[in-house]
């Protein structure tokens, strides 16, 4: 058993977030007051999920528990499970949310108009209430309410820097992910006829019995089906991306540093719990889900980075290479093993410390440039923004995957887990040209930040960057080499997770 | 199977509309028909979650006094309870997501003076180039 | 009872049908109006009277409306069509 | 003490270098960068003599994989030979560049360069091998695109592309090796485990990723089939930075070739295999064509470039022939090789940098007479030309010799070899010697008169010099080398 | 044979099929209706024709709370229709 | 052919020679200036559209050319995919178990317990009310979060666009956008009549019903169908009819902007804090104080009632805010 302090963090933190949320439009307009509120709620999160994944790895205590939110237990209330795997997602994404709105504090308050920014702070809180929830919900029906807060929510927070770009890309974001949500609903409705079930474990064991009695293989295939390009839909996999660049290029740095880094990642964890406690990997490989996975992970590799090479604005280049990055995710989910969801799950967590760096790289080296965020624009700015110009640096190599940086820790569990498999040569080959088209893309733009330019910004003072953006930046870095460093502790800590998960 | 369908027939239908809905929402150009797209798609998708909680012969989950001040619970006496509840919730959030798409295309329209999409990304990318110009020589202008 | 099942089904398919192919914005929306009333008589004969207040708020009421308002912000209320034989 | 020793010379470089980035500590950045220079060819001649060659590990990643220095006697050959050349290459950068900005940049790039060459050259395993080879790719780009011209950004994009697409190969056959290894340190014939190969019938999938790997490495050497970097890239760096590039940064990618196929793969895996014929094949194809290409470019940087793709291969081809004299030959050509063709550049450089007449030799036919304007240099350049040629006595002759006799070993695919190697060597005179004849004897048509000799500031003079003189040494103290290479290397790995 | 229930029973839902049939002819006013009012009326005959056929079902079923959903029904479509000729009535005045 | 044969072994000897030594007669492009490294120069109209995907190219290109072709090739696509997408899906249906019948699978334990103890499990008459409000409560406290959201989203993208007209806060990003406005036909913002003298007497005298009537599905949400959202929707309703008749200022008198934030948050509040209770007790296994009461009466079904009332609040604000921000852009 666990202590009761730990048992009731998952509840506990999802309901902080939605009360910050509920309670900021009370608060006065045009003040900090809302801001402050958010990020010490997140914090707050943060500790407390550091202190759930501290009791649940403690020796002696139970890998996961079950939390019945209400008087009925399982199969008829809702319910949340919390494992160690739960446990450090919601941490990182507490922490790369916070470091996200702190980074960008600055270029936030320049960006969003001074009547919106108590409502960007709602918007901030329920997406962080949405992901949690995501995270810990053991119930379908759940999952699908709060993917569609985070697709409102996320929507809004594109929309939230004001201009007739930000409304175009919003809109398009919400289109594409509402076709994606639709198509989650109908796989929910029919897994919920084929099983009579909405809760996770109960549904697996009625899969199990269909699939031993081969019952309504079909109508199984097509939900599993639909509920995968629902949420790969909104996780931007490669052939349904199209939304992301605009989406994610626009909008204020803040926006796009958790749009990329954390709300993709939602949604493929949810897909994630889906193949391992719905479907269960065994019937996932049966109905041949995990090949149509991995070959469109392998595509969005490639196809991302393509794409980013052609950008020549540094923030929609960034949100491109998402798109690649994403596709590694969902070629470790596509090995079908629990090596590979562990190393999709650790590539989860190192892009979700590297993107929104980058993003926060990007908006200080444009803020340096004087708000241009043409490549050419940003030329010598790493002299007037250090900080930023080795944020930059620091995730192209992640990127890359320099050894010691987080990102190398990823592809090598990625690499070492496509070895028991039999498609370790395409995984393989994918790697090092995704890696080598990274390069491709990144190191022109570290080369063009660090190119001196005495003329460049010569009209434009530059501002200094803030102490929080130092220190969120540093944090950031800091993160960045100790998931490179560490990661074996981490990984196995996942891989704990996901065998329980 | 077409007995079959003859038999499901308000699954086939919902899944009729539930196609038509998502076509109007994948590749009509016209934003507002996209959002009644949208709309008919999610009805529809109730439609076919209420129709698996129907049972034949039975009434509606509300519970039916037996006379003598207790109360009839026996559940073959009525539907299935858990589609209304989620319909109930799906709705709420089809409401809400209406709303917010038209928001959007009110403020689409209001920047760009179209409703549909693929105008506004033609017209915006033509700004952009004409703006990335200007970005151009003042940069060249800058630099020699 | 079954005949009326099947004429409310079809007459949601010709409802949708409808608003995709007709080129008037206004009458799509009104179309779309029909089909949530008509969905409403669905509820009922699912048992389900819940839905059907709630379909009768909502897709009948307050979604008609913000469609129609929305349409008479960009100005597509009152087709030229509409008005010739007035 | 004996940890810190075998770390300092990686570590301490490329700390002083990007110390350099902080501007206001540091005033002079000439006497900075010297002191600093010496500084490390100190430790690092102290390291190569006084430490005892344990296994330091400076980070352990996971259980199999760590970041491992061992100063073992290539690592110290080769830092040795790093630690003679770069000070007096960065002496002459400091007369070379004073007109050429931003020299932070490039002397914080160019000492980290010279710490992660050793680096590679210490490295104790395959990921820390990796690591910094893919550093080194990163670190000199922005020597190669100092000048910022569109021509070498160019060229820093080509180079980026080529050396990347052989680290991603070579990437690969890390995680190969690493699953079918038995671990990861380097050891002298190898680690693979051959039980659990021979098990899977996994040998000719080994020989494959081996075959990349080579591959992948030997971007960075200029070898066939990803050598069309080299010369676009090197002849854009300003001098310095390419008589380092092509003198030592290149051998870091036979370096890497050699710990592969004799610490990870083991020459008795390889022996006989396709592999090695391929390789070779590839090395003597590499030879020619360098040669070929260099004898009809009339580029001045660029012909010296194209002896570079030509020269480094000589390398590759002795290596790869897996017996002693080869390895020998290796040795020796690595030497000579690094001397000469760094003394060649630098000459180069002196030769563009006197505009005495207002015009830069870019092109060899434009050089008629330079040899009456700067005498030393073109004495320095006949010399290190003749110590490519393969003259006896000098450094190229006692290479080339080895190499031939190794390569007789083989049997009839060495006589081909052979035959490769005499044709290069009279490419070779045929595009050298014409410059040093030009250079010195113009011709009837020459304006004598107006000749003033160049005066050379003594931090380019002294470089030259001692870099033909070593290059010639080599040739000279050939057996020194050839008892080192036996007793210290040979030994341990045949 | 004939009793009372029995013909009940089948008077409603035949009304109950002819409402729902006729529905169709409204439909088609609103889709085709060439003038803005037809299809206005055409709505709101829709719903009227609706809450009648919820009336009927509501005997049919026997369930009396179905009397509810008729009398909301008949609100809100009046709002609808208010809201929407309002709308146009403004737009015609304003030009 | 031969023209582009010899391209290739152009690009073959460039390869080997590593761009090599330029052909003597190959006219050398002039230099672009210099110190603009990755300036990608425009080389013509269709390169500069970075993520334009072939689609929108395609579009472009219909737009010199005219739609027509266009027109019936997009329909030709939305048949083929609705057809595709439906035929599908009718196959799963036909699979699917049949409809109407007892023995699904979804008719299990779970539909019984809630049948047979749901009564006096919730205390409320309504089995859907208690499966929403006590079962699954937490998918409703989302639900009411998603309305939530959208409503602040809306006020912020279109409540604040007249404000931020006459505010001077300029962005330094979008300044290039705004040129847009111009192109755009100006919204409309109409001004209502208020001299409607049927629709007033007909106001004035169904406001009252429809709110009574909002106000008995909202309170009998746990006894009859209805409940708080369907009963909020109907109190809205009464919000809008009285905003049509009388007049927006008529309403704003005691509804406007602050009153809807401060009424929906505390509604939301009141709701989260109660149900976090519940919550928090029933996984701790803590007894719960609230009563059940008496199945059938109007006080019973534990925090039922409560949380229909609040829901009712929430949705009677949020909807009305939608009207009116739709109307009139501000409330």
């Amino acid at each position: 058993m666990i202590n009761m302090f730990a048992y009731n963090i998952p509840f506990a933190s999802i309901f902080i977030m939605m009360v910050a949320a509920i309670v900021t439009p009370l608060l006065p307009k045009r003040s900090r007051i809302p801001e402050k509120l958010s990020c010490y709620a997140i914090a707050l999160v943060a500790v407390l999920s550091a202190y759930l994944l501290y009791a649940l790895t403690y020796p002696g205590q139970s890998l996961s528990f079950n939390f019945p939110m209400g008087h009925f237990p399982a199969p008829w209330g809702n319910e949340l499970r919390a494992g160690p795997l739960e446990a450090v997602l919601s941490l990182v994404f507490c922490v790369a949310m916070l470091l996200s709105l702190t980074g960008n504090f600055s270029s936030t308050a320049e960006d969003i108009a001074p009547g919106r920014r108590q409502i960007f702070c709602v918007l901030v809180n329920l997406l962080t209430a949405s992901l949690l929830a995501l995270t810990y919900t053991n119930d379908l029906f759940t999952a699908y309410v709060f993917i569609e807060i985070n697709t409102i929510a996320a929507c809004a927070i594109v929309a939230v820097k004001e201009g007739a770009e930000t409304a175009r890309a919003a809109l398009r974001y919400l289109v594409m992910s509402l076709v994606g949500s639709g198509l989650v609903m109908i796989a929910i409705c029919l897994l919920y006829d084929l099983t009579g079930h909405l809760l996770m474990q109960n549904m697996h064991g009625a899969i199990l019995v269909l699939v031993t009695t081969k019952s309504y293989m079909i109508p199984l295939t097509v939900s599993l089906a639909l509920i995968t390009a629902g949420l790969a839909i909104k996780s931007a996999l490669y052939p349904f991306a199209s939304w992301l660049p605009d989406a994610h290029g626009t909008s204020t740095n803040a926006s796009s540093a958790i749009l990329s880094g954390l709300v993709l990642k939602g949604h493929i964890f949810t897909i994630i719990k889906i193949f391992y406690r719905v479907f269960g990997l065994d019937v996932i490989h049966m109905l041949r889900m995990d090949t149509a996975i991995f070959i469109l992970g392998l595509v969005a590799m490639i196809m991302g980075s393509v794409h980013a090479l052609r950008q020549n604005n540094v923030k929609r280049m960034i949100a491109w290479s998402s798109v690649a990055q994403v596709g590694y995710i969902f070629l470790g989910v596509g090995l079908n093993t629990t090596a590979g969801i562990a190393a999709a799950c650790l590539h989860i967590i190192v892009h979700a410390c590297v993107k929104p760096m980058l993003f926060t790289a990007a908006g200080g080296l444009s803020n340096a440039a004087g708000h241009k965020k043409g490549l050419h624009a940003l030329m010598g700015t790493f002299y007037v923004n250090t900080w930023a110009g080795l944020g930059l640096i620091a995730g192209a190599c992640s990127m890359m995957g320099i050894p010691g940086f987080a990102g190398f820790a990823s592809k090598l569990s990625l690499t070492l887990a496509s070895f028991d498999s039999s498609v370790v040569v395409w995984a393989l080959a994918a790697l090092a040209t995704s890696s080598v088209l990274n390069a491709l893309y990144y190191v022109p733009a570290v080369i063009v930040i660090m190119t001196h330019h005495k003329d460049a910004h010569k009209n434009f003072t530059a501002p200094k960057p803030t102490k929080l953006y130092k220190f969120s930046m540093f944090i950031f870095l800091t993160l960045n080499f100790y998931l490179g460093l560490f990661c074996v502790p981490l990984l196995r800590l996942i891989t704990r997770g996901v065998n329980v998960l | 199977m077409l007995e079959k369908l003859l038999l499901n027939h308000y699954e086939a239908a919902a899944v009729i509309l539930s196609g038509i809905g998502l076509t109007n929402l994948l590749l009509q150009r016209n934003l507002i028909k996209k959002i009644i797209g949208l709309n008919i798609m999610d009805t529809a998708v109730y439609l076919f979650l209420a129709a698996k909680g129907y049972v034949e012969g039975r009434a509606a989950p509300i519970l039916i006094e037996n006379g003598s001040g207790g109360w009839l619970t026996s559940s073959a006496l009525y539907v299935n309870p858990v589609p209304a509840g989620l319909v109930l919730t799906g709705i709420v959030v089809s409401v809400s997501v209406t709303a917010f798409a038209l928001a959007l295309t009110l403020k689409l329209y209001e920047s760009y003076g179209t409703l549909n999409i693929d105008e506004a990304l033609l017209k915006m990318t033509e700004e952009q180039e004409q703006l990335e110009a200007v970005i151009e020589e003042a940069d060249e202008e800058v630099l020699s | 009872m079954i005949v009326i099942e099947w004429l409310l089904l079809i007459f949601l398919i010709v409802c949708a049908v409808a608003v995709s192919i007709s080129k008037n914005l206004l009458n799509s929306v009104i179309i779309f109006m029909s089909y949530s009333l008509v969905m409403a008589v669905i509820w009922v004969l699912l048992r389900s009277p819940d839905l059907a207040i709630t379909e009768a708020a909502v897709g009948a009421g307050v979604t008609s409306v913000l469609f129609f308002l929305a349409l008479r912000k960009i100005g597509q209320l009152g087709h030229k069509d509409d008005e010739k034989s007035e | 003490m004996n940890n810190i020793l075998t770390l300092a010379p990686v570590l301490f470089p490329i700390i002083t270098g990007f110390a350099l980035f902080s501007r206001p500590i540091f005033e002079d950045r000439h006497i900075y960068v010297g002191v600093m220079t010496f500084a490390t060819s100190i430790i690092t001649f102290c390291a190569a003599f006084m430490t005892s060659g344990e296994l330091i590990t400076l980070w352990r990643v996971t259980d199999s994989l760590s970041i491992a220095f061992r100063l073992d006697y290539p690592a110290r050959a080769f830092s040795c030979l790093v630690a003679f050349i770069w000070p007096l290459v960065t002496l002459y950068a400091f007369e070379y560049l004073r007109r050429r900005p931003p020299v932070d940049r490039f002397y914080a790039f160019f000492m980290s360069t010279f710490g992660i060459l050793i680096g590679v050259a210490c490295a104790a395993n395959l990921l820390t091998l990796y690591l910094f080879y893919e550093l080194m790719t990163f670190m000199t780009l922005p020597l190669v695109m100092h000048e910022q011209k569109r021509e070498s950004i160019r060229a820093t994009v080509s180079y980026l592309l080529y050396s990347l697409t052989g680290a991603a190969l070579a990437l690969g056959g890390f995680f190969f090796f690493q699953v079918y290894g038995v671990s990861m340190d380097f050891t002298p014939g190898g680690v693979l485990d051959i039980a659990k190969i021979t098990a899977g019938h996994n040998e000719s999938m080994i020989l494959t990723v081996t075959f990349l790997t080579l591959v992948g490495f030997g971007a960075k050497a200029g070898i066939v089939p990803l050598h069309a970097w080299l010369p676009t890239a090197h002849p854009q760096a300003p001098t310095p930075a390419s008589a380092v590039l092509s003198g030592l940064i290149t051998k870091a990618g036979v370096i890497a070739m050699f710990r592969v196929v004799y610490y990870v793969v083991g020459a008795e895996f390889l022996r006989g295999t396709w592999v090695q014929y391929a390789v070779l094949g590839m090395a003597a194809l590499t030879i020619f064509t360098g040669s070929m290409m260099a004898y009809i470019e009339k580029h001045f940087k660029k012909r010296i470039a194209w002896s570079s793709v030509s020269q480094v291969s000589y390398v590759v081809f002795a290596m790869m022939l897996l017996n002693a004299d080869g390895i020998n030959g290796a040795v020796l050509q690595i030497a000579a090789h690094a001397m000469s063709k760094s003394c060649l550049f630098l000459s180069a450089g002196v030769v563009i940098y006197c505009t005495l007449r207002g015009a830069n030799y870019h092109y060899v036919d434009q050089i008629r007479g330079v040899g009456k304007e700067l005498p030393i240099t073109m004495t320095c350049f006949a010399l290190a030309s003749l110590s490519l040629i393969g003259l006896p006595v000098t450094g190229g002759f006692a290479a080339k010799w080895y190499m031939a006799s190794g390569a007789l070993e083989l049997g009839r695919v060495g006589v081909f070899g052979v035959v490769v190697l005499m044709i290069s060597a009279l490419l070779t005179a045929g595009y050298l010697l014409p410059i040093v004849t030009d250079a010195f004897f113009p011709g009837e048509d020459y304006d004598y008169e107006h000749v003033v000799p160049f005066k050379l500031p003594l931090n380019m003079k002294l470089p030259l010099l001692l870099l033909s003189a070593g290059a010639v040494a080599v040739g000279l103290f050939a057996g020194v080398l050839v008892n080192f290479a036996g007793g210290k290397i040979i030994s341990v790995l045949l | 044979m004939f009793d009372v229930m029995t013909v009940r029973n089948f008077l409603l839902i035949g009304c109950a099929v002819f409402l729902s049939a006729t529905i169709f002819l409204c439909l088609m006013r609103a889709a085709l209706g060439p003038r803005f009012s037809d299809r206005v009326i055409a709505a709101n005959i829709i719903g009227t024709k609706i809450i009648l056929l919820i009336a009927v079902l509501s005997l049919i079923i026997g369930q009396s709370y179905l009397v509810d959903v008729c009398l909301i029904y008949a609100v809100i479509n009046f709002l609808s229709v208010v809201v929407l000729a309002r709308s146009v009535i403004e737009k015609k005045e304003g030009e | 052919m031969n023209e582009e044969l010899k391209n290739i072994w152009r690009a073959f000897f460039n390869w080997v020679m590593g761009n090599g030594p330029r052909p003597e007669n190959e006219v050398i492009p002039p230099e672009p200036p210099p110190d603009l490294p990755f300036t990608q120069k425009p080389h013509d109209k269709y390169t500069r559209f970075h993520e334009a995907t072939l689609k929108e190219r395609y579009n472009q290109w219909l737009e010199i050319h005219g739609l027509h072709i266009f027109a019936i090739l997009y329909t030709g696509l939305s048949v083929l995919t609705c057809i595709v997408i439906v035929s599908l899906l009718l196959a799963t249906v036909a699979e699917l178990p049949p409809f109407g019948h007892e023995r699904n699978p979804a008719n299990n334990e779970v539909i019984r317990r809630y049948v047979e103890h749901g009564g006096h499990e919730t205390g409320a008459q309504n089995i859907v009310a208690g499966l929403i409000l006590d079962y699954r409560a937490f998918d409703t406290f989302g639900e009411s979060a998603v309305l939530f959201t959208a409503a602040v989203s809306v006020l912020m993208l279109l409540g604040a666009s007249r404000r931020n007209k006459t505010d001077t806060h300029s962005l330094p990003s979008s300044n290039a956008m705004d040129a847009y406005s111009i192109h755009a036909p100006p919204m409309r913002h109409h001004t209502f009549r208020k001299d409607d003298v049927i629709l007033r007497a007909v106001a004035s005298l169904s406001i009252p019903v429809i709110l009574m009537m909002g106000c008995v599905v909202v309170i009998n949400g746990h006894l009859s169908p209805g409940g708080g959202f369907s009963g909020g929707a109907i109190l809205s309703t009464a919000l809008i009819l009285c905003a049509n008749a009388y007049g927006f200022e008529r309403v704003h008198e005691f509804f406007n902007e602050r009153t809807f934030i401060v009424s929906s948050s505390t509604a939301l509040m009141i709701y989260a804090l109660s149900k976090g209770y519940s919550f928090f007790t029933g996984a701790n296994h803590i007894h719960s104080v609230i009563p059940k009461g008496t199945i059938g009466n109007i006080l019973s079904g534990g925090l039922i009632l409560p949380l229909n009332i609040c829901v009712g609040l929430i949705v009677a604000g949020t909807l009305y805010g939608f009207y009116a921000l739709f109307s009139e852009g501000d409330m």
